[in-house]
Protein backbone atom coordinates (compact mmCIF):
# COMPACT_ATOMS: atom_id res chain seq x y z
CA UNK A 1 0.00 0.00 0.00
CA UNK A 2 1.53 3.03 -0.87
CA UNK A 3 1.64 6.16 1.17
CA UNK A 4 -0.68 9.39 0.42
CA UNK A 5 0.69 13.26 0.57
CA UNK A 6 -1.76 15.71 0.62
CA UNK A 7 -0.46 19.34 -0.66
CA UNK A 8 -3.41 21.96 -1.05
CA UNK A 9 -3.17 25.20 -2.72
CA UNK A 10 -5.72 27.63 -1.86
CA UNK A 11 -6.63 30.53 -4.76
CA UNK A 12 -8.42 33.68 -4.82
CA UNK A 13 -10.90 33.78 -8.06
CA UNK A 14 -8.90 35.99 -10.11
CA UNK A 15 -7.12 34.90 -13.31
CA UNK A 16 -3.67 36.60 -12.32
CA UNK A 17 -2.87 33.75 -9.56
CA UNK A 18 -3.66 30.79 -12.41
CA UNK A 19 0.01 30.97 -13.39
CA UNK A 20 0.47 29.81 -9.54
CA UNK A 21 -1.22 27.08 -9.92
CA UNK A 22 0.70 26.48 -12.62
CA UNK A 23 4.20 26.55 -11.26
CA UNK A 24 2.73 25.09 -8.09
CA UNK A 25 1.54 22.19 -10.59
CA UNK A 26 5.05 21.89 -12.11
CA UNK A 27 7.11 21.71 -8.68
CA UNK A 28 4.49 18.73 -7.06
CA UNK A 29 4.83 16.71 -10.74
CA UNK A 30 8.48 16.94 -11.01
CA UNK A 31 8.84 16.07 -6.68
CA UNK A 32 6.99 12.72 -7.86
CA UNK A 33 9.14 12.08 -10.50
CA UNK A 34 6.88 12.87 -13.79
CA UNK A 35 8.79 13.52 -16.82
CA UNK A 36 9.40 17.22 -17.89
CA UNK A 37 6.55 16.28 -20.93
CA UNK A 38 4.30 14.74 -18.47
CA UNK A 39 4.65 17.67 -15.99
CA UNK A 40 3.64 19.94 -18.93
CA UNK A 41 0.76 18.08 -19.37
CA UNK A 42 -0.50 18.05 -15.96
CA UNK A 43 0.41 21.63 -15.68
CA UNK A 44 -1.85 22.57 -18.57
CA UNK A 45 -4.61 19.76 -17.68
CA UNK A 46 -5.10 21.49 -14.22
CA UNK A 47 -4.55 25.55 -15.88
CA UNK A 48 -7.43 24.49 -17.64
CA UNK A 49 -10.11 23.33 -14.54
CA UNK A 50 -8.91 26.37 -13.11
CA UNK A 51 -9.64 28.57 -16.05
CA UNK A 52 -13.20 27.38 -15.66
CA UNK A 53 -14.03 27.23 -12.84
CA UNK A 54 -12.83 31.26 -12.80
CA UNK A 55 -15.40 31.84 -15.97
CA UNK A 56 -18.20 30.42 -13.38
CA UNK A 57 -17.14 32.56 -10.68
CA UNK A 58 -18.73 32.41 -7.18
CA UNK A 59 -21.31 34.69 -5.48
CA UNK A 60 -20.16 32.77 -2.32
CA UNK A 61 -16.74 31.99 -2.32
CA UNK A 62 -13.62 33.89 -2.34
CA UNK A 63 -11.53 31.10 -3.21
CA UNK A 64 -11.34 27.77 -4.27
CA UNK A 65 -8.39 25.15 -3.65
CA UNK A 66 -6.47 22.57 -5.46
CA UNK A 67 -5.64 19.35 -3.41
CA UNK A 68 -2.76 17.17 -4.65
CA UNK A 69 -2.45 13.44 -3.84
CA UNK A 70 0.87 12.20 -4.50
CA UNK A 71 1.91 8.51 -4.35
CA UNK A 72 4.37 6.24 -5.47
CA UNK A 73 1.20 5.44 -8.21
CA UNK A 74 1.03 8.97 -9.34
CA UNK A 75 -0.68 12.37 -8.64
CA UNK A 76 -4.29 12.89 -7.97
CA UNK A 77 -5.80 16.12 -7.86
CA UNK A 78 -8.90 17.73 -6.79
CA UNK A 79 -10.43 20.95 -6.64
CA UNK A 80 -12.68 22.30 -4.10
CA UNK A 81 -14.72 25.12 -3.17
CA UNK A 82 -17.25 26.07 -0.48
CA UNK A 83 -19.50 27.25 -3.15
CA UNK A 84 -21.46 23.78 -3.57
CA UNK A 85 -23.49 25.15 -6.94
CA UNK A 86 -19.92 24.93 -8.16
CA UNK A 87 -20.59 21.57 -9.73
CA UNK A 88 -20.60 19.90 -13.10
CA UNK A 89 -18.56 22.69 -14.18
CA UNK A 90 -17.89 21.52 -18.02
CA UNK A 91 -20.76 21.20 -20.50
CA UNK A 92 -21.17 24.33 -22.57
CA UNK A 93 -19.97 24.34 -26.33
CA UNK A 94 -17.61 26.91 -25.44
CA UNK A 95 -15.55 24.08 -23.25
CA UNK A 96 -15.01 21.69 -26.71
CA UNK A 97 -11.20 22.75 -26.24
CA UNK A 98 -10.62 22.81 -22.73
CA UNK A 99 -12.14 19.46 -22.28
CA UNK A 100 -10.65 17.80 -25.42
CA UNK A 101 -7.13 19.14 -23.93
CA UNK A 102 -7.67 17.79 -20.10
CA UNK A 103 -9.30 14.82 -21.96
CA UNK A 104 -6.34 14.22 -23.82
CA UNK A 105 -3.55 14.83 -21.15
CA UNK A 106 -4.87 13.53 -17.87
CA UNK A 107 -5.62 9.64 -17.83
CA UNK A 108 -8.74 9.83 -15.78
CA UNK A 109 -11.32 13.05 -14.80
CA UNK A 110 -14.31 12.99 -12.98
CA UNK A 111 -15.97 15.79 -14.45
CA UNK A 112 -19.25 14.98 -12.46
CA UNK A 113 -19.56 13.95 -8.88
CA UNK A 114 -21.36 13.36 -6.10
CA UNK A 115 -18.48 13.96 -3.41
CA UNK A 116 -17.55 16.62 -2.37
CA UNK A 117 -15.12 18.38 -4.87
CA UNK A 118 -15.98 19.74 -7.96
CA UNK A 119 -13.50 17.85 -10.42
CA UNK A 120 -10.83 15.20 -9.88
CA UNK A 121 -8.42 13.75 -12.06
CA UNK A 122 -5.16 11.73 -12.26
CA UNK A 123 -2.31 10.62 -13.85
CA UNK A 124 -0.15 7.28 -13.20
CA UNK A 125 2.84 7.87 -12.49
CA UNK A 126 4.17 4.79 -14.86
CA UNK A 127 3.04 4.23 -18.40
CA UNK A 128 -0.80 5.33 -19.57
CA UNK A 129 -3.14 2.71 -17.80
CA UNK B 1 3.61 43.48 -11.75
CA UNK B 2 6.01 41.20 -14.46
CA UNK B 3 4.90 41.06 -18.06
CA UNK B 4 4.51 37.88 -19.46
CA UNK B 5 3.60 38.23 -22.83
CA UNK B 6 4.95 40.75 -25.27
CA UNK B 7 4.22 41.21 -29.26
CA UNK B 8 6.06 42.70 -31.98
CA UNK B 9 4.49 43.47 -35.19
CA UNK B 10 7.00 44.01 -38.86
CA UNK B 11 5.16 44.75 -42.03
CA UNK B 12 6.12 41.38 -45.11
CA UNK B 13 4.74 42.71 -48.23
CA UNK B 14 1.23 42.02 -48.31
CA UNK B 15 1.54 40.21 -45.38
CA UNK B 16 2.00 41.19 -41.26
CA UNK B 17 4.23 39.14 -39.45
CA UNK B 18 3.49 38.86 -35.25
CA UNK B 19 6.13 38.01 -33.11
CA UNK B 20 4.66 36.82 -29.56
CA UNK B 21 6.59 35.74 -26.33
CA UNK B 22 5.92 34.43 -23.03
CA UNK B 23 2.72 33.33 -21.98
CA UNK B 24 -1.14 33.02 -22.88
CA UNK B 25 -3.36 32.25 -20.24
CA UNK B 26 -6.35 33.46 -18.83
CA UNK B 27 -4.85 36.57 -17.31
CA UNK B 28 -2.73 37.65 -20.59
CA UNK B 29 -5.04 36.52 -23.26
CA UNK B 30 -7.60 39.75 -23.51
CA UNK B 31 -3.94 42.02 -24.63
CA UNK B 32 -3.46 38.84 -27.11
CA UNK B 33 -7.19 39.21 -28.21
CA UNK B 34 -7.21 42.83 -28.62
CA UNK B 35 -3.83 43.12 -30.34
CA UNK B 36 -4.77 40.31 -33.07
CA UNK B 37 -8.52 41.48 -33.50
CA UNK B 38 -6.79 44.88 -33.77
CA UNK B 39 -4.15 44.20 -36.44
CA UNK B 40 -6.80 41.98 -38.81
CA UNK B 41 -9.31 44.66 -38.30
CA UNK B 42 -7.13 47.26 -39.32
CA UNK B 43 -4.60 46.03 -41.95
CA UNK B 44 -6.77 43.21 -43.48
CA UNK B 45 -3.86 41.45 -44.48
CA UNK B 46 -2.38 37.60 -44.09
CA UNK B 47 -1.27 37.44 -40.79
CA UNK B 48 1.69 35.01 -40.37
CA UNK B 49 1.98 34.70 -36.18
CA UNK B 50 5.54 33.60 -34.99
CA UNK B 51 5.35 31.46 -32.18
CA UNK B 52 9.13 30.90 -31.70
CA UNK B 53 9.11 32.30 -28.23
CA UNK B 54 5.78 31.12 -26.93
CA UNK B 55 6.17 28.83 -24.07
CA UNK B 56 2.63 28.73 -23.17
CA UNK B 57 -0.81 28.53 -24.32
CA UNK B 58 -4.38 27.24 -22.76
CA UNK B 59 -7.66 26.90 -24.46
CA UNK B 60 -8.37 30.59 -24.05
CA UNK B 61 -5.36 31.66 -26.46
CA UNK B 62 -6.26 29.07 -28.48
CA UNK B 63 -10.15 30.04 -28.70
CA UNK B 64 -8.40 33.81 -29.65
CA UNK B 65 -6.74 32.22 -32.42
CA UNK B 66 -9.72 31.02 -33.52
CA UNK B 67 -11.67 33.61 -33.38
CA UNK B 68 -8.76 35.99 -35.26
CA UNK B 69 -8.99 33.07 -38.14
CA UNK B 70 -13.03 33.95 -38.22
CA UNK B 71 -12.07 37.58 -38.52
CA UNK B 72 -9.46 37.25 -41.00
CA UNK B 73 -11.81 34.75 -43.32
CA UNK B 74 -14.52 37.73 -43.36
CA UNK B 75 -11.35 39.86 -45.66
CA UNK B 76 -10.03 36.12 -47.53
CA UNK B 77 -6.97 36.24 -45.70
CA UNK B 78 -4.83 33.16 -44.09
CA UNK B 79 -3.41 32.90 -41.07
CA UNK B 80 -0.13 31.17 -40.81
CA UNK B 81 1.38 29.69 -37.73
CA UNK B 82 5.38 29.67 -37.62
CA UNK B 83 7.39 28.03 -35.06
CA UNK B 84 5.12 26.43 -32.93
CA UNK B 85 7.23 24.61 -29.84
CA UNK B 86 6.31 20.78 -29.30
CA UNK B 87 4.01 21.22 -26.47
CA UNK B 88 2.50 24.22 -28.15
CA UNK B 89 1.67 22.03 -31.14
CA UNK B 90 0.69 19.18 -29.38
CA UNK B 91 -2.79 21.49 -28.16
CA UNK B 92 -2.83 22.12 -31.60
CA UNK B 93 -2.98 18.64 -32.63
CA UNK B 94 -5.09 17.66 -29.34
CA UNK B 95 -8.14 19.88 -30.34
CA UNK B 96 -8.08 19.57 -33.74
CA UNK B 97 -7.00 22.67 -34.81
CA UNK B 98 -3.77 21.75 -36.76
CA UNK B 99 -6.18 21.43 -39.52
CA UNK B 100 -7.86 25.04 -39.01
CA UNK B 101 -4.60 26.66 -39.38
CA UNK B 102 -2.10 26.60 -41.99
CA UNK B 103 0.97 25.71 -39.31
CA UNK B 104 4.54 25.66 -40.97
CA UNK C 1 -6.37 51.58 1.07
CA UNK C 2 -5.27 48.56 -0.78
CA UNK C 3 -6.93 45.21 -1.40
CA UNK C 4 -4.94 41.88 0.11
CA UNK C 5 -5.05 38.34 -1.72
CA UNK C 6 -4.48 35.37 0.02
CA UNK C 7 -3.17 33.01 -1.21
CA UNK C 8 -2.36 29.56 0.92
CA UNK C 9 0.04 26.43 0.31
CA UNK C 10 -0.66 23.43 3.11
CA UNK C 11 2.34 21.18 3.04
CA UNK C 12 2.95 18.00 4.99
CA UNK C 13 5.95 17.72 7.54
CA UNK C 14 8.45 16.61 5.23
CA UNK C 15 11.56 17.53 3.77
CA UNK C 16 11.23 17.04 0.29
CA UNK C 17 8.58 19.48 -0.61
CA UNK C 18 10.35 22.75 0.85
CA UNK C 19 11.27 22.75 -2.34
CA UNK C 20 7.76 23.31 -3.51
CA UNK C 21 6.98 25.99 -0.60
CA UNK C 22 10.16 27.95 -2.55
CA UNK C 23 8.22 27.24 -6.41
CA UNK C 24 4.90 28.56 -5.31
CA UNK C 25 6.87 31.84 -3.16
CA UNK C 26 8.76 32.08 -6.08
CA UNK C 27 6.46 32.27 -8.39
CA UNK C 28 3.68 35.02 -5.73
CA UNK C 29 6.82 36.71 -5.81
CA UNK C 30 7.36 37.49 -9.29
CA UNK C 31 3.23 37.92 -9.48
CA UNK C 32 3.46 40.88 -6.74
CA UNK C 33 6.54 42.77 -8.87
CA UNK C 34 9.56 42.24 -7.10
CA UNK C 35 12.84 42.14 -8.83
CA UNK C 36 14.60 38.79 -9.41
CA UNK C 37 17.04 38.87 -6.63
CA UNK C 38 14.48 39.88 -3.97
CA UNK C 39 12.09 37.11 -5.08
CA UNK C 40 15.14 35.19 -4.37
CA UNK C 41 15.65 36.82 -1.25
CA UNK C 42 12.04 35.85 -0.14
CA UNK C 43 12.22 32.34 -1.31
CA UNK C 44 15.36 31.74 0.98
CA UNK C 45 13.88 33.24 4.06
CA UNK C 46 10.31 31.22 3.67
CA UNK C 47 12.61 28.03 3.39
CA UNK C 48 14.85 28.72 6.93
CA UNK C 49 11.68 28.81 8.22
CA UNK C 50 10.58 25.55 7.03
CA UNK C 51 13.77 23.54 8.12
CA UNK C 52 13.09 24.78 11.26
CA UNK C 53 9.36 23.81 11.54
CA UNK C 54 10.02 20.73 10.05
CA UNK C 55 13.29 20.21 12.40
CA UNK C 56 10.97 20.64 14.96
CA UNK C 57 8.36 18.15 13.66
CA UNK C 58 4.66 17.87 15.54
CA UNK C 59 3.40 15.20 17.93
CA UNK C 60 -0.02 16.20 16.59
CA UNK C 61 -0.19 18.19 13.05
CA UNK C 62 0.57 16.17 10.43
CA UNK C 63 1.12 19.53 8.37
CA UNK C 64 1.48 23.37 8.55
CA UNK C 65 0.43 25.83 6.51
CA UNK C 66 2.40 28.92 4.70
CA UNK C 67 -0.26 32.18 4.25
CA UNK C 68 1.26 34.76 1.81
CA UNK C 69 -0.76 37.92 1.77
CA UNK C 70 -0.05 39.87 -1.37
CA UNK C 71 -1.17 43.64 -1.85
CA UNK C 72 0.58 46.52 -3.91
CA UNK C 73 2.42 47.44 -0.48
CA UNK C 74 4.05 43.97 -0.80
CA UNK C 75 3.89 40.92 0.88
CA UNK C 76 3.41 39.45 4.58
CA UNK C 77 3.77 35.99 5.07
CA UNK C 78 2.26 34.07 7.91
CA UNK C 79 3.21 30.06 8.93
CA UNK C 80 0.34 28.20 10.58
CA UNK C 81 -0.04 25.07 12.40
CA UNK C 82 -2.63 23.46 14.46
CA UNK C 83 0.01 22.30 16.91
CA UNK C 84 -0.12 25.40 18.90
CA UNK C 85 3.18 24.34 20.47
CA UNK C 86 5.11 25.83 17.75
CA UNK C 87 6.20 28.95 19.38
CA UNK C 88 9.09 31.48 19.50
CA UNK C 89 10.50 28.14 17.22
CA UNK C 90 13.71 29.70 16.81
CA UNK C 91 16.53 30.48 19.75
CA UNK C 92 18.93 27.65 20.26
CA UNK C 93 22.31 28.18 19.32
CA UNK C 94 21.86 26.07 15.46
CA UNK C 95 19.56 28.75 14.46
CA UNK C 96 22.30 31.10 14.01
CA UNK C 97 22.97 30.72 10.68
CA UNK C 98 18.98 30.64 9.34
CA UNK C 99 18.10 33.83 11.98
CA UNK C 100 21.05 35.68 10.37
CA UNK C 101 19.60 35.19 6.72
CA UNK C 102 15.79 35.40 7.75
CA UNK C 103 16.61 39.10 9.46
CA UNK C 104 18.73 40.11 6.59
CA UNK C 105 16.59 39.07 3.84
CA UNK C 106 13.06 40.35 4.79
CA UNK C 107 11.59 43.57 6.04
CA UNK C 108 10.07 42.76 9.45
CA UNK C 109 10.16 39.32 11.25
CA UNK C 110 7.50 38.29 14.43
CA UNK C 111 9.31 35.45 15.48
CA UNK C 112 7.69 35.45 18.82
CA UNK C 113 4.07 36.45 18.56
CA UNK C 114 0.43 36.16 20.37
CA UNK C 115 -0.97 35.79 17.43
CA UNK C 116 -2.48 32.23 15.64
CA UNK C 117 0.13 32.34 13.48
CA UNK C 118 3.65 30.58 14.55
CA UNK C 119 5.76 33.14 12.98
CA UNK C 120 4.85 36.51 10.80
CA UNK C 121 7.53 38.40 8.34
CA UNK C 122 6.99 40.86 5.70
CA UNK C 123 8.54 42.59 2.53
CA UNK C 124 7.95 45.64 0.92
CA UNK C 125 7.47 46.03 -2.56
CA UNK C 126 9.44 49.57 -2.92
CA UNK C 127 12.39 50.35 -0.86
CA UNK C 128 13.59 48.54 1.73
CA UNK C 129 12.17 50.28 4.77
CA UNK D 1 12.42 10.74 -8.15
CA UNK D 2 14.18 13.76 -9.96
CA UNK D 3 17.67 14.63 -8.51
CA UNK D 4 18.36 17.51 -7.72
CA UNK D 5 22.11 17.55 -6.32
CA UNK D 6 25.03 16.53 -8.10
CA UNK D 7 28.25 15.63 -7.34
CA UNK D 8 31.89 14.90 -9.30
CA UNK D 9 35.33 14.56 -8.08
CA UNK D 10 38.65 14.81 -9.66
CA UNK D 11 42.12 15.02 -8.22
CA UNK D 12 44.19 17.87 -8.75
CA UNK D 13 47.72 17.55 -7.24
CA UNK D 14 47.40 17.09 -3.67
CA UNK D 15 44.02 18.32 -3.71
CA UNK D 16 40.61 17.40 -4.30
CA UNK D 17 38.45 19.04 -6.57
CA UNK D 18 34.86 19.02 -6.23
CA UNK D 19 32.11 19.76 -8.43
CA UNK D 20 28.80 20.56 -6.33
CA UNK D 21 25.67 20.94 -9.27
CA UNK D 22 22.01 22.04 -8.16
CA UNK D 23 20.44 22.54 -5.13
CA UNK D 24 21.51 21.68 -1.71
CA UNK D 25 18.38 22.25 0.60
CA UNK D 26 16.97 20.30 4.16
CA UNK D 27 15.85 17.78 1.75
CA UNK D 28 19.08 17.06 -0.33
CA UNK D 29 21.74 17.92 2.29
CA UNK D 30 22.23 14.39 3.68
CA UNK D 31 23.47 13.90 0.49
CA UNK D 32 26.09 16.71 0.51
CA UNK D 33 27.20 16.12 4.18
CA UNK D 34 28.16 12.15 3.33
CA UNK D 35 30.21 13.04 0.09
CA UNK D 36 31.72 16.20 1.57
CA UNK D 37 32.83 14.12 5.27
CA UNK D 38 33.58 11.49 3.37
CA UNK D 39 36.15 12.81 1.25
CA UNK D 40 37.99 14.82 3.84
CA UNK D 41 38.19 11.77 5.48
CA UNK D 42 39.40 9.08 3.53
CA UNK D 43 41.39 11.76 1.36
CA UNK D 44 42.62 14.08 3.91
CA UNK D 45 43.71 16.57 1.28
CA UNK D 46 42.35 20.16 0.84
CA UNK D 47 39.26 20.64 -0.59
CA UNK D 48 38.04 22.98 -3.54
CA UNK D 49 34.63 23.06 -3.95
CA UNK D 50 33.56 24.60 -7.40
CA UNK D 51 29.90 25.71 -6.78
CA UNK D 52 29.26 27.08 -11.05
CA UNK D 53 26.26 24.92 -10.97
CA UNK D 54 25.15 25.24 -7.63
CA UNK D 55 22.21 27.55 -7.92
CA UNK D 56 20.87 27.37 -4.11
CA UNK D 57 21.55 26.65 -0.66
CA UNK D 58 20.12 27.63 2.65
CA UNK D 59 21.33 27.24 6.13
CA UNK D 60 21.20 23.39 6.27
CA UNK D 61 24.19 23.49 3.46
CA UNK D 62 26.29 25.83 4.77
CA UNK D 63 26.36 24.17 8.36
CA UNK D 64 27.94 21.54 6.23
CA UNK D 65 30.42 23.01 4.73
CA UNK D 66 31.31 24.42 7.87
CA UNK D 67 30.95 20.82 9.43
CA UNK D 68 33.51 20.05 6.69
CA UNK D 69 36.04 22.85 7.17
CA UNK D 70 36.26 22.05 11.43
CA UNK D 71 36.93 17.94 10.00
CA UNK D 72 39.21 19.44 7.42
CA UNK D 73 40.90 21.45 10.27
CA UNK D 74 41.73 18.87 11.94
CA UNK D 75 44.30 17.52 9.50
CA UNK D 76 45.41 20.99 8.77
CA UNK D 77 43.51 21.40 5.39
CA UNK D 78 42.03 24.36 3.94
CA UNK D 79 38.70 24.35 2.04
CA UNK D 80 38.47 26.43 -0.91
CA UNK D 81 35.01 27.78 -2.44
CA UNK D 82 35.03 28.80 -5.87
CA UNK D 83 32.49 30.46 -8.60
CA UNK D 84 29.84 31.24 -5.99
CA UNK D 85 26.79 32.58 -7.85
CA UNK D 86 26.18 35.78 -6.64
CA UNK D 87 22.91 34.58 -4.79
CA UNK D 88 25.08 32.18 -2.48
CA UNK D 89 27.92 34.50 -2.26
CA UNK D 90 25.73 37.03 -0.56
CA UNK D 91 24.74 34.07 1.97
CA UNK D 92 28.05 33.57 2.94
CA UNK D 93 28.30 37.61 3.28
CA UNK D 94 25.20 37.41 5.32
CA UNK D 95 26.26 34.92 7.54
CA UNK D 96 30.07 36.16 8.50
CA UNK D 97 31.37 32.83 6.53
CA UNK D 98 32.93 34.67 3.86
CA UNK D 99 35.77 35.30 6.45
CA UNK D 100 35.36 31.48 7.35
CA UNK D 101 36.29 30.16 4.36
CA UNK D 102 38.86 31.05 1.16
CA UNK D 103 36.56 32.32 -1.16
CA UNK D 104 37.60 32.94 -4.87
N1 LIG E 1 -13.75 23.98 -29.44
C1 LIG E 1 -13.81 24.96 -30.34
N2 LIG E 1 -13.64 24.67 -31.64
C2 LIG E 1 -13.69 25.63 -32.54
N3 LIG E 1 -13.89 26.92 -32.25
C3 LIG E 1 -14.05 27.27 -30.97
C4 LIG E 1 -14.02 26.33 -29.95
N4 LIG E 1 -14.19 26.98 -28.77
C5 LIG E 1 -14.31 28.26 -29.06
N5 LIG E 1 -14.25 28.46 -30.39
C6 LIG E 1 -14.34 29.72 -31.09
O1 LIG E 1 -13.24 30.51 -30.70
C7 LIG E 1 -13.64 31.85 -30.77
C8 LIG E 1 -13.27 32.49 -29.49
O2 LIG E 1 -13.61 33.77 -29.64
P1 LIG E 1 -13.52 34.72 -28.41
O3 LIG E 1 -12.08 34.91 -28.11
O4 LIG E 1 -14.40 34.26 -27.32
O5 LIG E 1 -14.06 36.06 -29.07
P2 LIG E 1 -15.41 36.34 -29.81
O6 LIG E 1 -16.36 35.19 -29.51
O7 LIG E 1 -15.82 37.63 -29.21
O8 LIG E 1 -15.01 36.43 -31.27
C9 LIG E 1 -15.14 31.90 -31.00
O9 LIG E 1 -15.38 32.25 -32.31
C10 LIG E 1 -15.60 30.49 -30.72
O10 LIG E 1 -16.69 30.10 -31.52
N1 LIG F 1 25.75 29.90 12.95
C1 LIG F 1 26.78 29.07 12.89
N2 LIG F 1 28.02 29.57 12.84
C2 LIG F 1 29.07 28.74 12.79
N3 LIG F 1 28.96 27.41 12.77
C3 LIG F 1 27.74 26.88 12.81
C4 LIG F 1 26.60 27.65 12.86
N4 LIG F 1 25.52 26.81 12.85
C5 LIG F 1 25.99 25.59 12.80
N5 LIG F 1 27.34 25.60 12.78
C6 LIG F 1 28.23 24.46 12.72
O1 LIG F 1 28.01 23.82 11.48
C7 LIG F 1 28.24 22.45 11.68
C8 LIG F 1 27.09 21.69 11.15
O2 LIG F 1 27.38 20.41 11.32
P1 LIG F 1 26.29 19.33 11.02
O3 LIG F 1 26.06 19.32 9.56
O4 LIG F 1 25.10 19.51 11.91
O5 LIG F 1 27.09 18.03 11.41
P2 LIG F 1 27.84 17.67 12.76
O6 LIG F 1 27.32 18.60 13.83
O7 LIG F 1 27.39 16.25 12.93
O8 LIG F 1 29.28 17.83 12.44
C9 LIG F 1 28.42 22.19 13.17
O9 LIG F 1 29.78 21.99 13.42
C10 LIG F 1 27.94 23.47 13.80
O10 LIG F 1 28.64 23.78 14.99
Amino acid sequence: MSITDNIELILPFKAEYVSIARLTASGIANRIGFDIETIEDIKVAIAEVCNKILSIGSKTAQNYSIIFKLSQEGLVVEFVCSDKSLKCIFGDENDALGVSIITALMDNIEFCTKNDYILSMSKALEGNN
Amino acid sequence: MSSELNFREEQLGTAMKIYISGEVDIYTSQSLKSRLYDVVDSKQMDLIIDCRDLNYIDSTGLGIFVGTLKKAKQFDKKIYLLNLKDNIKKLFIITGLDKVFVIE
